[in-house]
């Protein structure tokens, strides 16, 4: 096991990760912009370094100040949280040049990963199902519409020297598309010089499901099951769940067994996420993210598993402490990402937290970094806490949320707590109902 | 210049000693110079407030800066200060004389130490001409960004 | 200029002083020159710190007492208060005239009302002669122990 | 299931019960004295009652009061939680004369096991194992020996008459009972005027372990394994554990059923725990209590069961939501009771919390009423909070509750926090190796 862990990221993931070492008996190291000089995983730290200004360039993306940091230190492991420069392939080079335990995968699964035409090559390769298209442009309608018949309507009529919508189309019938092909086509043409198109499933209104796996040095790989992250706005997820209201057993088993076998091809080390769209009963790869993700929590609910934990094992060149057939799944976790915004416009709200106290009780668990008193730097992003909640199931999953919204006080700054409150009221939401657009389309009907 | 009002140049001022504080975790700094006086505090009577309301020291080891801590009672505020994290080495190779000594007259711009980081040395060099008042780290010191080195009057 | 109102520059400069408080989060900033001294604080100390200290409401319906709240400005110091939680009765039975009446002179241990508590009735006896001034509660109102009856002058 | 329910206590189990209501749809009252207008169960309840001043005899323990706020509320249920009038038999029947439903037991099992010898009689007329001891008052010491030798040595006699540790002594062998009869028998005489003795089992060593047990008004019953709750200071349970490190699974097994059944055949409603002192293999019946305990919340940790809300929910005459088949312990949980009080002399220290920070991550729970602010009033105990760890195993968990008890930032009054740091270095409590006089034996050698 590592000696002294630096941890190269700021607030709720910082702690959680401290918190993981800490169990784990090694000691920690943070590092921290000026403007996070008060800020909790600072304090709770065994050792502190200031890497720089505020600006994120200038210190949590600052590889030489972060490897300084670890050689002055003596930390002999970094690791990166999510964001900043947790899936950075140089960063991770740079780590490992220096001797030190990038606590992660190879930098080369990063990479690959990071790139959307090779990550879709890669999976693709290892088994993982893909949005289906039409090899290569379209020579006449009547390939278009052998193409689209084999994929099944309604398909999406793309420009092969597209970009940002122009020339693309949707087609629901065979009629349409050959509409759809033709305005394509002259847009395309107008706009890129070349009427190339091509054609790909059309996905109207998908779920996003994500399958969490863990791999160790040893070749042992294990799926955790999926996280429901459908509810987003701007990209952004706001609510999760374990495991998803709109998975069968069955879809659930079949996607867990596609995703680990080809985690364990591609050979990957650490804690790694696959992303899907989800629609009418099949999947189709968005991404593989190759961090621990802000939602791993409600992961570590439904399973019991300690995953920063594990990743910290792993990289120190453990075996996973469990396989496959122990992973059961029992009752249901949602977290709900609590933002410094206002909860209508989203306009964030840095400034001082004048009182905070956490809900508690069974069931409950709120991952964060602030305390009373603390002031929400303006640099960085505005979620404030994760609210994570379980019980045995997801009826009573959502009371207690519900219970625990109702119950938290955070003040002197705007939250998304009264969006939460009123999202689990909704009959879309309690049915378990919803897609990706789900969220905006409700927000924008309530604008109104 | 009128005295009602600041310019830009104590504006500055008073936000580079903003600055300062938050560094240091220091409540309060005043100046005194022959024409004027100038006092800033953070959490005043609300020093108290403001320091119960930052999380007390946890029960074990409390959370230290890695490098040496500054004196107790504070660096000097016009310190130069460390542009980088690093190790400090006040002679341009071991056993060689120092950059520069206490008493040393500089010039603008003259080398004062360097700051090794990832194997690359860096040079500071001096902001104004001036005596060298203080050095504040010694040779091969780790520093953290931010962190006072030596003072130049 | 008279010297007790600031002008326009003064005034200018404080706003100033107070933005630059705002933005680097300084609780206090005093600057003295030949001519002035000028100070600006924000945050009076332990007053702030125990306000923020204690508990926000709730998110949804904070906690209300059962009983109905007494009156914004505060219920009167010298109010004689419920011994007990309970039920109030203004008369000795429905439909009777009540004990007392704004006005009123009474004698010390007279019935001013009844508490009705687990089907028992417990007079409340006024503590002292004197006038009624005001009554604070309705005919079959709920109250909580402690709570202000009415008042004898 | 009831509309409103009444509270009738303060602190951590008023908030808990708090919640459970909450999360089961169920409006609360808090009853509160003058010295709690400001507590957090008051705060957060639907509505809330003053009723007396600051002695408990006058708000917590006075029964009209506390009657006369559900009346004037309409509650139609009332939570006694745990100490308060949570054992008064008289109480829950003048509760249930004002057809207001009593959250516990019928009035006959509350009295029955409220009085020392009745509860004997019917724990061992169900079939519960009691200390053994020779029938009624022995005729000489060849009857002594008899028993003694039935019961096994070490064995206690006591004066029949007796009290106080007068007229009691210690046999370990044959001969030393001898002397030990004639002794007490002098002294019983001296003291009572009555010479005649009787014999018990002695324990030297025993833990304290108590088994969980839930009953609903159809008949089933429930056991939710055991605490084991022996590291104590003048009867006061400071630490707890569940499971317990010393049982085998089969004794688990065997004094779970015999524990079950037991209940099953007194017929009892809703919760309740049944305390033995266990020695070398064998439980010897102390008492039961028919209430919720402090420590429930490690139960509900290691079987993943609401422990509240069953209980509210067979009180409003719902079945149980599982069956004993159902439970699976998993894990182990840890609670300490930390308290408002020095350290080293248990002297109490109310007075106000100037700063308060919870732990949190996984595995991690804090039952507490407290906050940044509140102050601690001095007319009732000092438990400011419970400190609920669990994990996958016990050395994990001690882990955890080391890193959690290190994160907690509680300052302004003096607590018990560096007992419990300095108890979890000691080699017997790692090895799981301690009995009821422990922790007063480490407190005593370590104030030399």
């Amino acid at each position: 096991m590592f000696k002294k862990v630096l941890i190269a990221n700021r607030g709720e993931i910082a702690l959680r990760v401290h918190r993981a070492c800490k169990e784990l008996g090694v000691a920690t190291v943070a590092v921290h912009s000026t403007a996070d000089a008060n800020a909790l995983h600072v304090r709770l730290a065994d050792e502190s370094v200031c890497i720089g200004p505020p600006a994120p360039k200038d210190s949590y993306l600052n590889i030489p100040a972060i490897i300084s940091a670890a050689e002055i230190t003596g930390a002999d492991a970094i690791h990166p949280g999510y964001g900043f420069l947790s899936e950075n392939a140089r960063f991770c080079e740079i780590v490992k040049a220096h001797n030190i335990t990038f606590i992660g995968p190879d930098p080369t699964h990063i990479r690959t990963m990071g790139d959307k035409i090779a990550a879709k090559e890669a999976a693709g390769g290892a088994g993982i199902p893909l949005v289906p298209g039409s090899k290569g442009s379209l020579a006449s309608y009547e390939e278009g519409r052998r193409w689209a018949e084999e994929i099944g309507f309604p398909v999406l009529v793309k420009a092969a020297a597209g970009g940002g919508g122009r020339g693309m189309k949707v087609a629901k019938t065979p009629d349409a598309l050959q509409e759809a092909m033709s305005t394509a086509k002259a847009e395309a043409k107008a706009a890129f010089g070349d009427d190339a198109v091509y054609l790909e499933k059309y996905l109207e209104r998908p779920r996003h499901i994500e399958i969490q796996i863990i791999a160790d040095s040893f070749g042992n790989v294990v799926q955790l099951g999926e996280r429901d992250c459908s509810l987003q706005r701007r990209h952004q997820k706001v609510l999760e769940e374990a495991l998803s209201p709109a998975l069968m057993p069955h879809e659930r088993a079949e996607i867990g067994e596609i995703a680990r076998s080809a985690i364990a091809r591609l050979g990957y080390l650490g804690v790694g996420t696959i992303e899907f769209l989800y629609e009418n009963g099949r999947f189709y790869f968005i991404e593989m993210n190759t961090r621990l993700q802000v939602e791993h929590p409600i992961t570590e609910q439904v399973t019991r598993i300690d995953l920063v934990r594990e990743q910290i094992r792993v990289a120190a060149g453990m075996p996973l402490s469990f396989k496959q057939e122990d992973i059961v799944f029992r009752g249901h976790s949602i977290e709900c990402r609590i933002n410094a915004e206002n909860p209508k416009t989203f306009r964030p709200s840095p400034g001082e937290i004048s009182y905070f106290h956490a809900p508690g009780g069974p069931g409950v668990r709120f991952d964060s970094a602030i305390y009373s008193g603390y002031r929400i730097p303006p640099y960085y992003d505005s979620m404030v806490g994760k609210l994570i909640v379980f019980a045995d199931d997801r009826e009573f999953c959502i009371r207690r949320l519900r219970r625990c919204l109702k119950e938290m006080q955070l003040t002197g700054v705007e939250t998304t707590i009264p969006l939460f409150l009123d999202l689990l009221e909704q009959p879309d939401f309690l049915n378990g109902d919803y897609h990706i657009h789900w969220l905006e389309e409700w927000l924008a009907a309530d604008a109104l | 210049m009128s005295s009602y009002k600041p310019n830009t140049s104590e504006a500055a001022w008073i936000r580079e000693l903003a600055a300062i504080l938050t560094e240091t975790g220091l409540s309060e700094i005043e100046i005194e110079k022959p024409d004027m006086r100038v006092r800033v505090a953070r959490g005043g009577g609300s020093t108290l407030a403001y320091a119960t309301a930052a999380p007390a020291p946890a029960a074990d080891a409390p959370a230290r800066p890695a490098v040496a801590p500054a004196a107790a009672d504070g660096p000097p505020v016009n310190a130069v200060t460390s542009p980088m994290v690093g190790t400090i080495y006040l002679s341009p190779s071991p056993g060689a004389d120092p950059f520069v000594k206490v008493g040393d007259r500089i010039a603008q711009g003259q080398t004062l130490m360097i700051v090794e980081a990832m194997k690359t040395m860096n040079p500071i060099a001096s902001p104004k001409a001036g005596a060298v008042k203080q050095i504040l780290v010694r040779d091969a010191q780790p520093v953290e960004f931010g962190e006072p080195l030596i003072v130049i009057e």
